[in-house]
């Protein structure tokens, strides 16, 4: 893949062992997402996008294959990347605030300084006054965008989102995607995202990955062209319907008779 | 002698911090243990240059304090220091009587009399009976088992004996009609003859005459190595012994301090029948006849097996000196 | 049952009144749960009290009438007259206060230092799952073992003093105490460590910022049982040996045969449990707050 | 933790083989948690069996050596080969087996009717808010009332035989059934009932088919506490007054400074607490099982 | 309203007392839907929407208005219309066959008898072979399914459906959806549907009912003029376009600005 790419997934593959079977998770998968790209990763359920997500924040080795940030590779190196995961996971014990700098407090900032980061983004999205609440006292968006603020206050130049929207309904979502396009916007981050709306990735992404079923696998890249910065009107446009008509496609082709048997 | 001038009392601490620190292990808080309280509460230890604490230690555990060395000494039978000494490479040694009266009486409902004190009229009383005995081991179970033996009763057999840790259930026990014939000291008799529940007891084992039921033991190291103090603890009991045949009023009041909440017929039931059977050791001289009615009692009941001596397991230098 | 209808039944069932569910989101269940509840709270908390107060009054006249009137023997019941009379001896001629102040410390000491090495022991466990489960049945027999027949060797191990009191209310306080503490390191969301892991962190971290204070609540659960069997560890170890102590009063009142005494005791100890039993719910209440512990 | 690396760590934090969280849906969880589990599993299940039968062989091997050698004083701490000898004599020539037929007997049947009772009375506590308002700070009291100091009271009430000991091992178990159970019902999800409610139902099925099933895991996990408890009773009330039993055996023991056999004692019970503690885990297993009941 | 309606709200309010002050969840409502309509509810989270399907649902009284249904009053009485619950509340200790027929069998209906009708419709609608597992052995779609079945078993001509699909993925939603508007096709029930879903409310409904914010209050009634049998591809025609536009003014109006703080 292109030389300028940030991030590079060569040929990953998982295959876990359970009650003395193997269940593959992730066939060979090869991604490569260049420095302050938006990219998605949609496919049905159990097809392996957290599992890729895991590997590539270094919580798992892959059985092929390798991951590379510029060039390097950072197979089982935790910490490397940012990664939300797929729940919010805030720790209940903490208040917003000491949650939001845990990542720094691992990595041994004194807190002080901590806090003096934390503050100014908290105000600026949407959670100033939250600092001594606890994440019990929150709504589900509010949560994820303290997650989110934690991920993104990690300092990483990548960040990995897993689903971070699925359990908002249809309003908080919208809101939380402009949001969310406007912190990627000031802070140039390469994003790699995983949903299962269709909508939410191509108007967040610019490229969108579809994965095939278990085990997972790419099986398209579609490039969004829609221009930036996008609005909730455009959701509405020919041009987005078309696209949205040849993702459910894709997506379709690959749902499997027992879909719903979890 | 630190100090000179008894005080009945306890209110001088003066050389408190010159006095020598002792414990001694009780197997129960019981009146027959008065002499061991006067000494303690006229001062007699204090006059010693000893500050002497008791505690309670049940279950056979009083005889293990001593040879844990937890306890410096232990008032109970010389029958519960033969058993603690098998095995034991520092034997326990008796070094002044307390009791000497085995202080266990039978008493049966009321309306159930032997015909007479002789023994077959006994043996055929008892025959067949339930008998509220006491805990299997403890010294009225152990006497009560010696007694059908000696009558030629087998215990197992012959009647029924009911085994009750707490001898306080004996009175429940017999008034709910779980027993026919029960065994105990005061205060029990007392109360169950107020009552109604039995009369007079009709057997003493006072009647045995000599017999270690309460002595003062202390390890054999201690002896050898520290017979000072020994000396001193036993001529403060001798003195308690002697205060407690000379004046009956002193024995009451202590008697009374120490168990608050008896009432005065009862202290008073106590200290009657004690003095009437001659239940403490005038002097604190252990006979050989005290030893051998007790150890014969703890071999025929088989709860020992083997030989003993007298001599190693009582010592009378200090008593004599 | 035979009272029930429809009407009533529509304002009755508001499973209403009791303890809210964990997670509030579940509005269908929360919108029917306090119409008017306040009103009709108040009135039955109203109710409740009266009960209660009625109920206990009852049962002591009840007592007192009895056994004055013989029904019930007077020898073996007492009275609550005389319990209190005896009580108000014990307490101004006898050593009431002493044994009650020694007790309570060794019950209290027993079962901080427990509760605490329980504890700690219980965390230890998160470390290695070879070394837990190594661990785990011995830890299970010392739970099983029946300490108050130990007596003998209790006396050798830690002698006849206060300090032995103290000791068998560790023991007993201790082992469920560790085993509290590792159902809480067993119960860890995996996540939470995932997160800790994917932030960079290492396992001193995790343990200290995940382990220890999810298990928080696992610990505090522990600590009602605990005080307790704290209790009845210090008690018993008075019954075995001691120069005070309300273990030793009840011992020493069936030996002399004071059943009033024997009562007193009782109460004492029932009291004396209640008492502690309170306190600990408040330092649980206070725990669970100052480490912002939401329901387990 | 000096040992630790990064990369060693990678697959080492693997929340892994802990036992897998209450719901499975949390996948990001699920992801990281058995990669390559079952080997490494195996293994460790291997080393910790190992590791148990070595630690038990030390214990007793050690203790043997050292009362042999004189290190521990086998006056007081017999030794392993001492106890066994004393145990297969009191097992051949003495009334070990009865005694602790005896001992299981009344522990059993205290232990069945004594949970059963407290269940129901539990239970019955959904009925009306306002009963067991008021009953519920008389079952704390009972439930810190020390039935152990009650021996004469005891025994006045229930005589001496089998039958005390069932009933104290009943009295024990009673209260803290009644209290599980009553945790149970205070817990039981409203919105169950408003789903009941909304299906047209009576209260008397909210309570048999919601209440009582819901409230089912928490007397199940009562029931290790209670065996426990049981047994305790049963001891307890041998202690107090006894013809047979484990118990009695033990009092007698002490009382004739029979050391070995205290020591006897002393196992045969703990084995006896286990034996019955797995009896109750089997009898979870079965009725969670039957009943379908998934984690609380 | 007109003669012909089924059920009919009128002026249905409800005031909340909570900490001593009182809390309107509901202002003045009114509703009606014709026999055999299927009528969605739209509105933002808080509005009171759970509230008016409980009081219709005769869970809790209104404090003022009354409900209809064929012209008589319902209020407060349990078990006239089916009400499906906002969570799927199976009982988690029951097979998911006891759980379909727990309304039956409330009703007194013999076990034998109730199985002979669940079965059929198990087998109909996508739970054939599941009757003897446990609701927690089965996938969110699942569940759904069978309280649903367990809602339409109870055999009311009227059912109350909480955001029945409110937990469930795009895609598995979408499926569910044509199962809804199957079973409703061949039932012929009347239905009262609460959603957060904007496609949702449109693809299902013949009238979409908009919701005030707290405490809520009708704010239009919308028709939704695509004719049924529907299909997916309807989502993305013009007209669909236009009303899901319209749909969104109406409600973003409504949001008040601590939109995220629940
Ligand atoms: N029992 C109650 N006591 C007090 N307030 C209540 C009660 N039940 C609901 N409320 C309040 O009434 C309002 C309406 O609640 P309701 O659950 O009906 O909203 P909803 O529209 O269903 O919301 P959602 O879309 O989140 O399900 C909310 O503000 C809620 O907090
Ligand atoms: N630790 C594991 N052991 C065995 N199988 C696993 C493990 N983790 C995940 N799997 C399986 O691997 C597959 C992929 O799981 P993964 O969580 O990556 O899917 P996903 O695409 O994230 O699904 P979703 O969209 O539901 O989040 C699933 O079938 C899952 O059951
Ligand atoms: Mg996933
Ligand atoms: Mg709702």
């Amino acid at each position: 893949m292109s030389e300028s790419c940030k991030i590079e997934v060569i040929g990953v593959s998982k295959i876990f062992r359970r009650d003395g079977k193997n269940v593959a998770a992730l066939a060979e998968t090869n991604l490569a997402v260049r420095e302050g790209r938006f990219a998605s990763i949609i496919g049905p359920s159990g097809c392996g996008k957290s599992t890729l997500f895991n590997i590539i924040a270094g919580l798992m080795p892959p059985t092929t294959g390798d991951v590379t940030v510029d060039g390097q590779s950072i197979v089982c190196r935790a910490g490397t990347v940012g990664y939300m995961l797929q729940k919010d996971l805030l720790l209940p014990w903490r208040t917003i605030l000491d949650n939001i700098i845990l990542g720094l407090e691992i990595r041994g900032e004194p807190r002080a300084k901590a806090v003096e980061r934390a503050l100014p983004l908290m105000e600026k999205y949407g959670l100033k006054g939250f600092d001594s609440h606890y994440p019990n006292e929150l709504s589900g968006g509010m949560r994820q965008r303290a997650a989110l603020l934690r991920t993104l206050l990690y300092d990483r130049d990548i960040m990995l989102l897993d689903e971070p929207f699925g359990a908002l309904d249809a309003q908080t979502r919208l809101s939380m995607q402009n949001w969310l396009l406007e912190i990627w916007k000031d802070f140039g981050k390469t994003v790699l995202f995983v949903t299962h709306d269709i909508d939410e990735a191509v108007y967040l992404s610019d490229d969108v990955y579809v994965f095939s079923a278990r085990p997972g696998r790419v099986r398209a890249k579609i490039a969004v062209p829609i221009e930036r910065p996008r609005k909730p009107e455009d959701l509405t446009t020919e041009r987005f319907m078309e696209l949205k008509h040849h993702l459910l496609e894709l997506l379709s082709e690959e749902r499997d008779p027992a879909e719903e048997i979890s | 002698a630190l100090l000179t001038g008894c005080s009945p009392s306890m209110q001088t601490q003066g050389g408190s911090t010159e006095l020598k620190k002792l414990v001694i292990a009780e197997p129960v808080h019981l009146s027959g243990y008065l002499p061991l309280y006067v000494a303690q509460h006229e001062g007699y230890f204090k006059d010693q240059g000893l500050d002497v604490k008791v505690i309670q230690a049940t279950g056979g555990t009083h005889v293990t304090a001593v040879v844990s060395g937890d306890a410096w000494g232990v008032i109970g039978g010389v029958d519960s220091i033969a058993l603690g000494n098998k095995n034991n490479s520092d034997p326990i040694t008796a070094v002044c009587n307390c009791v000497n009266r085995a202080n266990v009486y039978l008493f049966a409902k009321t309306g159930m009399v032997p015909k007479s004190g002789s023994e077959a009229d006994l043996k055929e009383f008892l025959k067949g009976k339930t008998i509220v005995a006491g805990r299997h081991g403890g010294s009225p179970n152990l006497l009560t088992r010696y007694l059908l033996i000696n009558l030629g009763l087998d215990p197992e057999k012959d009647v029924h004996l009911i085994e009750n840790a707490d001898a306080s259930t004996v009175v429940a026990m017999l008034q709910n009609g779980n027993g026919d014939v029960g065994n105990g000291a005061e205060p029990q008799i007392c109360e169950g003859i107020s009552k109604g529940i039995w009369g007079e007891p009709f057997y003493k084992f006072t009647d045995l005459g000599d017999f270690s039921y309460s002595v003062i033991s202390v390890k054999k190291s201690t002896i050898d190595k520290d017979s000072e103090t020994v000396q001193k603890f036993v001529s403060a009991m001798k003195k308690a012994l002697k205060a407690v045949q000379d004046d009956h009023e002193m024995a009451k009041k202590v008697l009374k301090q120490e168990f608050p909440t008896l009432s005065e017929d009862e202290i008073k039931a106590s200290l009657d029948r004690a003095y009437a059977d001659h239940l403490w050791s005038p002097d604190g001289v252990i006979s050989e006849k005290a030893v051998t009615t007790d150890m014969d009692m703890l071999l025929k009941t088989g709860i020992y097996s083997g030989s003993y001596s007298f001599q190693t397991l009582v010592d009378m230098q200090f008593v004599n000196k | 049952m035979d009272a029930y209808n429809q009407e009533s039944y529509c304002g009755a069932v508001r499973p209403a009144e009791r303890e809210s569910p964990k997670k509030e989101e579940d509005d269908a269940a929360r919108s029917i749960e306090t119409y008017d509840g306040e009103l009709q709270d108040k009135k039955r908390r109203r109710r409740v009290l009266a009960g209660r107060i009625l109920v206990g009054i009852f049962l002591f006249a009840g007592w007192e009438l009895f056994t004055r009137i013989g029904w019930m023997d007077p020898y073996y019941w007492s009275s609550p007259s005389e319990i209190l009379k005896t009580a108000w001896v014990q307490l101004t001629e006898g050593t009431l206060l002493r044994d009650i102040v020694y007790t309570s410390g060794s019950t209290v000491i027993g079962f901080v230092t427990g509760t605490l090495t329980g504890a700690l022991l219980g965390l230890s466990f998160w470390w290695s799952k070879t070394y837990a489960g190594i661990s785990e049945p011995f830890l299970i027999i010392l739970n099983a073992l029946p300490k108050l027949a130990l007596g003998p060797v209790l006396v050798i191990l830690f002698g006849i003093g206060f300090f032995s009191k103290a000791v068998l209310a560790f023991l007993m306080t201790v082992v469920t105490s560790a085993i509290s503490a590792y159902g809480g390191v067993k119960s860890v969301d995996p996540a939470l460590e995932t997160l800790m892991v994917s932030l960079g962190a290492k396992r001193r971290q995790v343990f200290t910022k995940v382990v220890v204070p999810w298990s928080m609540p696992w610990i505090i659960s522990s600590l009602r049982i605990n005080i307790a069997l704290a209790l009845a560890g210090s008690i018993v170890g008075e019954f075995i040996s001691s120069e005070q102590g309300v273990g030793r009063m009840i011992i020493y009142a069936g030996t002399i045969l004071d059943i009033n005494l024997v009562w007193v005791g009782v109460f004492v100890l029932s009291i004396l449990s209640m008492l502690m039993y309170w306190g600990v719910i408040l330092l649980e209440k206070w725990l669970s707050k100052r480490l912002a512990i939401i329901s387990s």
